[in-house]
């Protein structure tokens, strides 16, 4: 896939995610044990065959730049430069939600010259969705239609709709409407996945008006040029979520043991990658009961564990009860512990004997470095 | 790269026999330990924490998936320039070439390498130890004692001591005899076949040996020997802690169980020293509902629904439901089908046990071996 | 050289520069002909050992990112994380100059962390200073003085200092003044460095101490505190320069083709590391004159060069006169022009026949990008 | 790692005997050539730029310094997951090993490093021939074709034809036959050695030619016939651009010359197809008041003093007050002192030319080689 650059957006502040995104840009939210928001759009992005790809960062980038490196684990190259952490996320009205912000590509004019002049199309991912997607198929439907704009789309979609996220109709695999879930005429439930194939041209010629319209939302130019472009839609089949919530974030945690779910995701021919680590395998102890949950490297579990996800590094004592929870990297759950319906954010302590407990629909959330 | 303090010359040779059809496919350094380790990671690990950014890997057996594992030493974080990993296989000339004849003729044939960097120090080192040592410390005592030679001791069980090479100590620890398997050892004190060499010294050594047509070639027989006749400064640096050579099925299979045992002999999970590996990017492994575990190492990548109790899973490895696993090893992509039975068993890469297969057992003395 | 991290701070924005640093931090301006100023600094320190660095970027960290990589060049390993990008150069309060900002520690807190544990002593290096220059004796200096602070300074330091230069009184070795430069009571060309090693203790009571004092500037900290803490001084015997403003930058290129500072930058043993790239060597034609000039690798030389910095990949066509002058990379002189006093920023190009002639007080500066 | 389309197995083997002493110690492929490069990274450049990210090296001779300088492949973007430029030396087992006794021997000797990626195609190449080639192209071609075997071809002088395997075509390409270095060439379609096999059909071919014992083992001269007779599709594919064998010291010398002239017909300046390098960290090169260069090629690191004409200076080269460098290549960290004049030769790493000496003759024949 030469003639393809990837770029990976800088998603707008989510601001049901809060106590996650506070000291750390979205991109790099842990998810699934190991992983962090990022790598599902970077492994599609790999998994394609694109080798060129930009990642727009934000004013936090020490996680980032940390959690990326040169690429080497995600298969890109550091002498071919394939991959680059670009600066982006400033500039942003105050009040507005700007969605995909082209002001984020005019300050990366550099990058774009240097990578544009063999690229015929550009796709762009969102940085906080979930799923293992074809893409090369997406871009093969979107030669074969020669479209100038072609958005993924989930039919159907029943996670949360936060204010920002786009929703469209579609007909004859063409979108025919667009708009934000906000807006009341535009109930719908088929969502723009927060992928697309968009002509390079288009898009210089596009960010080249934005001096002259100072329309600087790629998705409000597109709305308003619906009738002049030729934009296609491809739905996506598989499982997709989109990370804009706490709820959001739990469910698509949750719905990551389903055993189907788990296998489309971990199990098929495309593989997430993420930033490896120097862990010991899991360690059980004679005392462990464990079922239906995803564990990483470096834990000790000493304790019974149902319906969770224990991340790299976290340790389970013994006597503790966890189910329903997420636990993020390097927790410890003290002795006799009892955490259900719960997400627990890195290096947080809970001391012994404490019962921690939320509802499904409402899961406690425990922010980093906190000891309770 | 040139003066460099000390370099590591790590003997992976051995075909490993005795770690029977483990080795069939698979140089013994690269047999998998503990998991998601391979033996050779403990004395790469070590070289990084000890400062010591050049080994040589002198092997001949399939070298090619060791190869492939060690790639360039980024994974031991020896990756420096002009520094690093470098795999070592006998060299074959216009002759033809030879197998390596012993230790001392396998270092003797990399001169040339060594002396590329020219060290003050040259630590030698062998690959199927499972070990953490800072080398640098006993470095230290060497610059500290002037000596030629330093010879690495522990104290051993007495029954242990003759299937060792026995250092005879004067006093400051100053070795004055060496007994290489001695009948009736003297003493406990038992050398683990590291050695670290004033490079001057052991050159002149090697060359002295391969000219030798009696000799063994090999450091415990002829090198320290001949050395203490000539009367040269050899220095015993005591090691405390825990260490095993893992070059027969019985030893390998113990050290891996130790990993399990309650008193933590040896602790994966303390930060000291941790021990790197070329990580797969796999994802955490999976529990299934119905699954038990307890008392195992399972890796990244593994999905379990059935039993594993006491026993140790690599990377990707399946158990379907109602297969039992017990106080045994199963190595990378090692596929167990619903109901089967393993039992004190090693499973090597990529095997898959058919359903209701039923292998090994509790109670028997033997360890089973299937590769 | 465990028990010892350095850090490279993010300088205050020097608006002299102004021109260079309006599309890139000040890290990465180009010198010498192939280095980025952050090189001199991270070279400094890599040769004195110490293997954990963190870099303080901007919030243009694109460039930064793409130049350092994984550090590999810098004999830096990924693998046990010898060096980490943080983000910083936020919370800078409008007129105010912030000569070592403390919140840039603040907004990391979590590299320090994960750090500190075995560190007794932390190096703060500037950005934009040019020497090579023997740390290892300074650290060695300050460890036999049992120092809490080790401030390395210039005496008769002869080059221009901008206002917010630091500069010091010195008496047996310990510093007994110190000041802005801007500042008249302390009329002194001893300047500050802009490296120092201080204990960790201390610079870690000094960061929690933010949070009552508001003190931001770690400079003005060790201000109020002369007498109180025990300061030592070490003086920089080579060759050293900030660049601070286009004369600065000027007058230091044009110094480094002078044989003995040549020698002494870079054919000592202390190397200075930069990123490389896949340049052809040099290519000279037939038509070539050059004398006393720097010429780096993918460069080609038709025309006649004297006193120049000629840098990777500039094109001087022929019948070209280049005299006193820096021409950055990716330049391309066009035939018959003749160039003398000036600093061509990357990817200028001079169409033929034209004359740009500065003076050695004020030298042209040619904007990144421009066609002239 | 399995089912790669393609993988190549770059023949780096030879002494390269015919290159003097610029071989004595590195292989063939290692020798520097161009200033910065060394002959090897135009064959890894050219598999980069082909998608082509599993490269064996087939070395046999001085290994060391060529295994130093490819490392894991990361110079030529070659560091891919489960891919990138393994070294492949003889093979020594416990019966002794062998030198490599012809191209189709070393390669057949590596069967099992093939067998592990079983890739559909298998390219073999040379490692010491200078030119940018897209493979990718030729891959295409041999698709299309359906073809077993493609050999790469291209017009060569009338006169030059007796030095190369002569294919005969028929119609839409295809070879017909093929001579080995014919004394009365048919046609002047010459094999530049560089192979697409259909991997199934090599790995037959390979171990048929093994077991026989009148067989050279060699490509040219044994496999490619063997194939024909057997009435195989085998295809030529027309090269058309610059493509140099150096494997003698006159053929290098003319084609490090060929950079230097004005027609340009090997233009080291084209961003196409940029050839990779294990570059050095040097500083940018310093002209002094004194000195005067044309027509030439000069690289970081160097202090030039003297007068430079149409020669090419690798990294870090002194050229002392008023010396003469002229129609001549100096490598890596020659040293040329004051007064010294040079023409008409080539000079190998860190040789020191001392004060007013003179060494060649730019009217002679004869090319000095120092090394």
């Amino acid at each position: 896939m030469k003639h393809l650059v990837g770029i990976i957006i800088n998603s707008p502040k989510q601001k049901d995610l809060e106590l996650m995104v506070r000291h750390r840009s979205i991109h790099t939210v842990p998810i699934g044990g190991k992983y962090r928001l990022i790598d599902f759009s970077l492994s599609n992005i790999v998994n394609s065959g694109i080798s060129k790809i930009g990642v727009i960062g934000s004013y936090m980038y020490r996680s980032l730049v940390d959690h990326l490196g040169s690429g080497e684990e995600w298969n890109l190259s550091s002498k071919s430069n394939d991959l680059a952490i670009l600066h982006g996320g400033k500039n942003i009205k105050i009040g507005e939600i700007t969605r995909i912000n082209l002001q984020d590509f005019i300050d990366n004019e550099a990058f774009f010259t240097k990578v544009s002049s063999s690229v015929e199309d550009v796709v762009l991912c969102g940085c906080n969705i979930i799923c293992n997607f074809d893409l090369k198929e997406a871009i093969k439907f979107h030669r074969e239609n020669q479209a100038d704009i072609t958005m993924v789309h989930k039919e159907d979609y029943t996670g949360e709709l936060s204010d920002n996220e786009a929703v469209m109709e579609v007909m004859d695999h063409k979108v025919t409407k667009l708009g934000y879930s906000a807006d009341r005429r535009a109930q719908s439930h088929n969502v723009y996945a927060d992928m697309m194939i968009i002509k390079k041209e288009l898009l210089q010629n596009i960010i080249e008006d934005v001096k002259t319209t100072g329309e600087i939302d790629l998705l409000d130019v597109i709305t308003n040029n619906l009738e002049n472009l030729n934009i296609f839609a491809y739905p996506i089949e598989g499982y997709f979520k989109i990370i804009n919530s706490r709820k959001s974030y739990f469910d698509c945690s949750m719905e990551l043991l389903h055993a189907e779910i788990q296998r489309e995701i971990f199990h098929g021919e495309r593989k997430i990658y993420t930033k490896t680590k120097d862990n010991h395998p899991a360690i059980y102890s004679v005392n462990s009961k464990i079922k239906n949950s995803l564990v990483a490297s470096g834990t000790i579990i000493n304790g019974s564990v149902e319906n969770a996800i224990i991340s790299r590094e976290a340790i389970i004592e013994e006597g503790v009860k966890i189910k329903n929870s997420v636990i993020m990297q390097n927790c410890v759950i003290e002795k006799d512990t009892i955490i259900v319906n719960a997400i627990l954010d890195k290096y947080v302590r809970v001391t012994s004997g404490k019962v921690l407990v939320g509802t499904e629909k409402e899961p406690l959330m425990i922010r980093k470095d906190s000891v309770i | 790269m040139n003066n460099q303090k000390c370099i590591a010359m790590l003997l992976a040779g051995g075909q490993g026999s005795r770690l029977k059809n483990l080795t069939v496919n698979n140089a013994k350094p690269g047999v998998m330990f503990g998991g998601k380790y391979r033996i050779i990671d403990f004395s790469l690990s070590n070289c990084f924490h000890s400062d010591i950014f050049t080994v040589g890997v002198l092997t001949q057996y399939k070298p090619l998936l060791l190869n492939r594992y060690i790639g360039n030493g980024s994974s031991w974080a020896l990756d420096k320039i002009d520094q690093g990993v470098y795999i070592l296989p006998p060299y074959v000339d216009k002759q033809g070439g030879n197998w390596y004849f012993g230790t001392a003729d396998a270092v003797y044939q990399n001169l040339a390498f060594m002396d590329m960097y020219n060290p003050e120090y040259v630590l030698i080192l062998s690959g199927d130890h499972i070990y953490k040592m800072d080398y640098a410390k006993m470095l230290k005592y060497t610059i500290e004692k002037d000596a030629d030679l330093t010879v690495s001791v522990m104290e051993v069980e007495w029954e242990e001591a003759s299937r060792f090479g026995i250092t005879n100590l004067g006093e400051d620890m100053r070795i004055v005899t060496f007994d290489e398997k001695p009948e009736k050892p003297k003493n406990n004190m038992a050398s683990m076949g590291i050695y670290i060499f004033r490079w001057s010294i052991l050159r002149e050594a090697l060359i002295r040996d391969a000219n030798d047509e009696s000799s063994d070639h090999d450091f415990g027989k002829n090198i320290i020997p001949m050395l203490l006749n000539e009367n040269k400064s050899i220095f015993a640096y005591l090691f405390e802690g825990y260490w095993r050579d893992v070059g027969t099925i019985e030893s390998y299979y113990k050290a891996n169980m130790d990993l399990l045992s309650d008193s933590k002999e040896f602790d994966l999970s303390s930060k000291e020293m941790r021990i790197y590996s070329n990580n797969r990017n796999s994802q955490p492994h999976y529990i299934g509902e119905c699954a038990n575990i307890d008392n195992s190492l399972i890796c990244d990548g593994c999905l379990i629904e059935g039993h594993v109790t006491h026993s140790i899973l690599s990377y990707d490895v399946t158990v379907g439901k109602n297969a039992v696993i017990k106080d045994s090893i199963l190595f990378n992509k090692v596929v167990v089908e619903e109901g089967a039975v393993i039992e004190k068993a090693i499973i090597g890469e990529n095997i898959r046990i058919e359903k209701n297969k039923k292998i090994g057992n509790e109670n028997s003395e033997e360890i089973i071996v299937i590769a």
